[in-house]
């Protein structure tokens, strides 16, 4: 039985147009001459145009997109890995050993529902004597806290799934804690980490306040660092630099997210499941 | 690949060279992206060449994001930080920054070349938080053609006047935009939107920019300010509850249910507003003067004159831009140096005519009428119409222009009635002012 | 190779008890087989062993030595998984290496034990695929190379043969036992299946909610179980059970009517009027004997070189069991004279004790 | 046995709690007393102690009400919202997407694109002069809704938090209804089942769970939003679209009322905190 897909085309086709009209949009403007964004707002260009992008691309002494982008895949980086070194352990202590359920568990995984922004003065002030203020370990760290609750959530799911037997199998095999938990728990929760690694690197890469609060030059991330475009020269927003920036913005973690879209439809969402 | 680790390696090599020649000591966090920071730069340049500034004490520029740059510099000074030594102020936000900046005594000539009122909005408690900069106020923008038009035609007279007499109680006669009252901005406003008159060449007379934030109610305030209205009388009494911000209030309102600005207005800010101007459809607005060059750019025909009268007479809100000592900065008197330097008049011509508007005295204005002639009616309104409200420059200043915008925008939106935000604001500003 | 000594051991779990004082002795050598029903805790008993539970109280000796407090890591014994549980992001090869590499055993002695391993289980083709490329047969081939790698001191099985098919379930029961006679490990093995019990165990350790029934040899729990639980246990068809009254050295049934047979011979006098159950196995009813039940036949059914005979006495409900050499002629309807040596009985109190 | 494993446990704990410790801990340790002070921008090290003097000026502020009203309904209507799309589209498009894999990347892209950013471009895509969607519909119909007007600006936000967020859900069910073994489907369709009954009486029983953690994790994520809206409206006209977040945000940066920020989050906190207790304590209650 050969499934009809035609219909499915076109809902297919339906949905992504609908949902990703705004980027759509945007990619289309920043693709028009700053007099035609104020005179045709269609989706059709006229006169195609790279302008927007060479002043994107184009550094000067205060903007430099290219530090931007470094910033942002370090510090991104660091949060991204960082949740995961410190969850991992416990996750496997949460579900093997029923550590930390009662309050650490709950604690950590509220913190997603906190507005992080509220520890902003005390985070400030903490940084500025440790020498981590506009630095990008310090903005990592952040990004680290803001990871921490969706990390711990995947891998306590992904550990649970993990069949207690091949561990006692391994405890047989006279493997130690540290060995069960390198040797076999780890590369059993590869993928779970994989997709870990993808949303919390797509996650810290988009987050602003902090960027804002904890950086003023030489860290600054790129969502930051697009915000510095949008009025670049006295006037008011100039729409089609600001897509074009945007639209630079948004590439990484894009590209990142549809080469390894396996990884994250396969995966982390399964383990979600089991919540 | 290759051209980007060619361009990465090119522009670390350029950095490099930047750092060795300016071995920068004093750091200055000024205001981004606008004319501001094109001037700062261009004064910047001249101060650091000069022979008599030593290597520490040169200026280096620091410019952040325009998104969120209050709320930053809100955090950096309570955090007490140190990554840089002046910062930026504005009128009303001096009594906010006030106790983490350091009063500064400013060079002789700086009385002369800016005068009392400019330097006034950069004071707090009497004393002088900083240089005065930049000057930030109102003027009114038209479309000549679609006025000129207006008014060369009988028809359209007679349409306006039956407009004017069914909304307002009253017939009118269009008059130019410099002789306006706010009766007369509402009624040409009204006669320029589709929805009143289905024959006007645009679809709003007007663009409101109504998003709840604080810089919308300084734009609004010339308003109420003409016919009389003030925050609060000598006693400290809060007289926001009064007849002027009524009559205000309530006439942009019938601008708002008549459909006379863009009902997504009450969402609108400076970017959304000039937009809106810039597409054609709107016939006048009341915009900051920084917006000129943009709005020129988009619809040529465009007059600017000062914000319309009303009873007391003209008036535009002014709020002074400036660069300001913060009290933990690390090089104190190469900074104090730097601004004692930027209220002479040598700094000051030159931040002029690299696009800054400073707000200077009739004099020192008139040396650079041929350059910036725009300078000159920035001048003009500011001695002539300008105007901080009674408590403009408290601490909680940025406070009360918060919760007015809250208030006012959901009397516009028709989230309130005109009493409740009436009240509202004047128990919010009791609790601010007292 | 060792021995094992549990000394009463008990393991509670909350408020419950899942393994209640239980002592055993299995010699070096032994192929020892924990039987029951499920949850009758001998899963429990065998990961005590293993050390993947931890006693509430008790001792636990592996070869003399006190083992009870020591991590499952450190007590050298190897288990095979119902589920195998292979390392399935590991080869073949890696999975058998694991424990030796964890031991860190030079690398030419680990090449060594795998290729002998992989020779006496025939894994030679296997070694570099991965588990999830695996039949089941060859799932539990490696679980079992796994363990005999590590030259433990006990195996440990825990329903090694319950997910795999029948056909293959005979043929690796031949090689689990072929495999001890050959490398003579102690075995401690648990299931649910008494025949893998019958046929595998040198021993048989009995279990019923935590606790030992009766431990023996297999023949010893067929012909002489203690109680009517190991009786019904152990023997296949299943023993048929009839409640009797004891009347004049009679038994009377007291389900079906105006029936009764000879009380065997028993050392215990059953007292007159004693309330019994009597057990008498399919194998002993027959067409001679000098007892009987009268029956009428419900189904028969040829398994070729015998006759399995369910049948029922009239006026019951209660089915019996008859296992006879030859029984073409039987059919359904039929009257079926059930004969046995009234020795064959045995005879059980009300609770449930042997009476001998 | 017992000390070795309880020193392994306090190993295995270590990491995290260490790392929370030294980023969270001296800012935890300074909210709280924020929270119990009187303390505003200027007085920063010079908190007074007011007892809960903040919590009672948070519980009688209406505009906290709002928030929490706002953040309550923009976050059920979103999360059932976006639940009902991603179902429909996943038990839809699950043939296609079984047939040709790459399409699931496609339909993924607006949830990783930065909420602020989302934000951003809606305010240029709802512009009645300069966005796209106004212009086409002024050009069809001659007329457009007033997006971000008073009237609609609730619905707006809502139904750009959806469809950011839509994906999300999709991507659940989608894993949740592949992983019904295909003999299920094949046995109802023996039996007589037609789609419609399959999915009501098979599929949807079975993607039941997964349905009340997408329905959970989705409002989590719509109760505390932030980003898009506040770039998009702001708190909206009146105040009209504040969150719990942006209420917090602006109780502590605009208004500099520090105290009964941190009080606000506090409560918030402590509110997350029980539902998700008692969501545990029901769960493990349903099975045991």
């Amino acid at each position: 039985m050969k499934p009809r897909l035609t219909l499915r085309w076109i809902v297919f086709a339906v949905a992504v147009f609908v949902m990703n009209f705004p980027v759509i949009s945007t990619l289309v403007t920043a693709f028009k001459s700053p007099g035609e964004v104020s005179r045709n707002p269609s989706l059709w260009i006229e006169t195609p145009t790279f302008e927007n992008f060479a002043t994107v691309l184009t550094t000067s002494d205060r903007l430099n997109i290219y530090n931007y982008l470094w910033n942002s895949t370090v510090a991104a980086g660091i949060g991204a890995v960082l949740p995961i070194v410190v969850a991992f352990p416990l996750a496997w202590a949460i579900v093997r050993r029923g550590v930390g359920r009662a309050i650490l568990f709950p604690l950590v995984v509220n913190l997603r529902a906190l507005p992080l922004i509220i520890f902003a003065i005390p985070i400030y002030m903490m940084f500025s004597v440790a020498g981590l203020l506009d630095t990008r370990l310090g903005l990592g760290l952040i990004l680290a806290v803001v990871n921490l609750p969706l990390a711990l959530m995947l891998l306590v799911n992904a550990v649970a799934e993990i069949p207690h037997e091949i561990e006692e199998a391994a405890h047989m095999d006279g493997a130690r804690l540290p060995r069960l938990l390198f040797r076999i728990v780890l590369p059993l929760c590869r993928p779970a980490l994989i997709t870990t690694f993808i949303f919390g690197f797509i996650t810290a890469w988009n987050e602003f306040l902090f960027g804002l609060m904890l950086t003023t030059s030489k860290a600054v991330p790129m969502t930051v660092g697009a915000s510095f475009f949008f009025a670049t020269s006295g006037g008011g927003v100039q729409w089609g630099v600001a897509a074009a920036v945007m639209v630079v913005a948004a590439l990484p973690p894009l590209a990142l997210g549809l080469v390894m879209y396996r990884r994250i439809t396969g995966s982390l969402v399964a383990g979600a499941v089991k919540g | 690949m290759k051209i980007r680790h060619n361009l990465r390696a090119g522009v670390a090599a350029l950095a490099l060279v930047a750092a060795g020649s300016v071995q920068a000591e004093v750091t200055v966090l000024g205001w981004p992206g606008g004319p501001e920071e094109a001037a700062l730069r261009a004064v910047t340049e001249i101060y650091n060449a000069k022979a008599d500034v030593a290597e520490e004490n040169k200026v280096e520029l620091l410019f952040t994001s325009r998104d969120g740059f209050f709320d930053k510099l809100q955090v950096d000074l309570a955090a007490g930080s140190t990554a840089f030594d002046l910062n930026l102020i504005a009128t009303y936000s001096i009594g906010r920054y006030a106790p983490y900046m350091e009063p500064v005594t400013l060079s002789d000539q700086a009385g002369t070349v800016f005068g009392d009122t400019v330097l006034k909005t950069m004071q707090f408690d009497g004393k002088q938080y900083g240089v005065p900069t930049d000057l930030s106020l109102h003027f009114l923008y038209y479309r000549t053609d679609l006025i000129d038009a207006l008014l060369a035609d009988d028809a359209a007279k007679a349409k306006y006047s039956e407009i004017a007499q069914q909304h307002l109680g009253k017939a009118m006669e269009p008059k130019a935009p410099a002789d306006w009252t706010w009766e007369d901005f509402v009624a040409n406003a009204l006669y320029f939107s589709q929805s009143v008159n289905p024959d006007s060449p645009t679809r709003y007379g007007t663009v409101i920019q109504a998003k709840n934030l604080l810089f919308n109610m300084m734009v609004f305030h010339s308003w109420p300010r003409s016919y009389g209205g003030n925050w609060m009388d000598d006693a400290g009494n809060i007289t926001v509850d009064s007849e002027a911000f009524r009559t205000a209030l309530s006439q942009a309102k019938l601008l708002f249910d008549l459909g006379a600005t863009p009902p997504d207005s009450t969402s609108y800010e400076y970017a959304e507003a000039n937009a809106a101007y810039a597409s054609g459809q709107v016939a006048a607005m009341v915009q900051w003067n920084a917006a000129a060059g943009e709005l020129t750019a988009a619809q040529a025909a465009t007059g600017t004159t000062a914000p319309p009268a009303g009873p007391e007479g003209k008036f535009t809100h002014i709020h002074g831009l400036g660069l300001g000592l913060n009290k933990a900065a690390e090089n104190k008197d190469g900074a104090i140096a730097f601004l004692q330097w930027l209220s002479t008049e040598e700094a000051a011509l030159a931040y002029a005519k690299a696009g800054g508007a400073p707000g200077l005295a009739a004099d020192t204005a008139a040396k650079l009428a041929a350059d910036r002639p725009d300078l000159v009616q920035v001048g003009d309104y500011a001695s002539n119409f300008g105007f901080v409200m009674n408590g403009g420059t408290s601490e909680k200043a940025l406070s009360v222009y918060e919760a007015q915008a809250k208030e006012f925008t959901g009397f516009w939106a028709g989230t309130q009635d005109l009493d409740t935000a009436l009240k509202n604001a004047t128990a919010a500003m009791s609790e601010l002012l007292k | 190779m060792a021995s094992l000594h549990l000394e009463h051991l008990t393991k509670t779990f909350g408020n419950q008890t899942v393994t209640r004082n239980v002592s055993l002795s299995v010699e070096d050598g032994a192929f020892c087989v924990f039987v029951g029903p499920s949850g009758c805790g001998k899963s429990t008993l065998l990961r005590l062993i293993a050390g993947l539970e931890e006693a509430s109280s008790g001792r636990i000796m592996v070869a003399d030595r006190d083992v009870t407090k020591v991590p499952a890591y450190d007590r050298d014994l190897a288990m095979v998984f119902q589920s195998y549980a292979l390392y399935p992001h590991m080869t073949v090869r890696d999975n058998i290496a694991f424990s030796l590499r964890t031991a860190k055993r030079p690398e030419d002695e680990v090449a060594a034990k795998i290729a002998e391993a992989a020779r006496i289980l025939k894994l030679e083709d296997l070694l570099d695929r991965k588990p999830a490329q695996l039949s089941g047969g060859q799932r539990q081939r490696v679980a079992i190379g796994r363990a005999i790698v590590k030259q433990p001191k006990l195996f440990l099985f825990d329903e090694p043969l319950s997910n795999l098919d029948a056909e293959l379930r005979v043929h690796m029961r031949v090689e689990i036992a072929r495999l001890h006679r050959d490398l003579g490990t102690t075995v401690i093995y648990v299931t649910h299946d008494q025949v893998e019990a019958m046929t595998l165990a040198t021993k048989i350790v009995v279990l019923r909610a935590g606790e030992v029934e009766q431990v023996g040899s297999p023949l010893q729990l067929f012909d002489d179980p203690d109680n009517i639980f190991v009786a019904g246990f152990i023997g296949s068809p299943q023993m048929n059970f009839f409640k009797a009254k004891h009347q004049g050295g009679r038994l009377f049934a007291t389900d079906f009517p105006d029936q009764s047979c000879q009380a065997p011979a028993l050392s215990a006098a059953l007292a007159e009027g004693q309330d019994v159950t009597v057990g008498l196995r399919p194998q002993f009813m027959g067409l001679e004997g000098n007892a009987s039940l009268e029956l009428m036949i419900e189904v028969v059914e040829h398994l070729g070189s015998e006759t399995l005979v369910h049948a029922r006495p009239p006026g019951s409900a209660q089915m019996m069991t008859a296992l006879v050499a030859d029984g073409r002629n039987l059919a359904p309807g039929q009257a079926f004279v059930a004969r046995f040596d009234p020795d064959r009985l045995m005879v059980f109190d009300a609770t449930g004790k042997r009476l001998r | 046995m017992a000390s070795r494993q309880h020193r392994e446990n306090a190993l295995l704990a270590s990491p995290l709690v260490l790392f929370l410790l030294l980023i969270l801990g001296f800012p935890t340790v300074l909210s709280l007393i924020y929270g119990f002070s009187e303390t505003s921008f200027e007085t920063l090290m010079q908190p007074q102690f007011s007892g809960l003097q903040n919590f009672r000026d948070v519980l009688g502020d209406p505009t906290f009400w709002q928030a929490a009203g706002f953040s309550l309904r923009f976050g059920l209507i979103t999360a059932v919202l976006q639940c009902a799309l991603g179902l429909a589209l996943a038990v839809y498009l699950a043939p296609l997407v079984r047939a040709h894999p790459w399409t699931v990347a496609i339909l993924i892209i607006p949830m990783i694109v930065a909420p602020a950013m989302m934000g951003l471009m809606y305010r240029l895509v709802l512009h009645e002069f300069a966005g796209p969607l106004p212009h086409y519909l002024y050009q069809w119909f001659g007329w457009s809704p007033s997006f971000l007007g008073p009237a609609h600006v609730f619905k707006t936000v809502v139904l750009a938090e959806t469809l950011q967020w839509t994906p999300f859900a999709f991507l659940l069910f989608l894993t949740a209804y592949q992983s019904i073994p295909s003999e299920l489907r094949e046995a109802a369709s023996v039996d007589g089942a037609r789609p419609l009954r399959l999915f009501w009486k098979i599929e949807w029983p079975l993607m039941l769970p997964t349905v009340f953690v997408a329905l959970f994790i989705r409002f989590i994520d719509g109760f505390r939003v932030f980003d898009n809206i506040y770039t998009l409206v702001g708190s909206g006209p009146g105040g009209s679209t504040t969150s719990m977040s942006i209420y917090i945000y602006e109780t502590f940066l605009r208004r500099g009322e520090i105290g009964k920020a941190m009080a606000a989050a506090i409560l918030l906190f402590l509110t997350a905190f029980l539902l998700l207790a008692l969501g545990q304590w029901l769960t493990r209650r349903r099975r045991p």
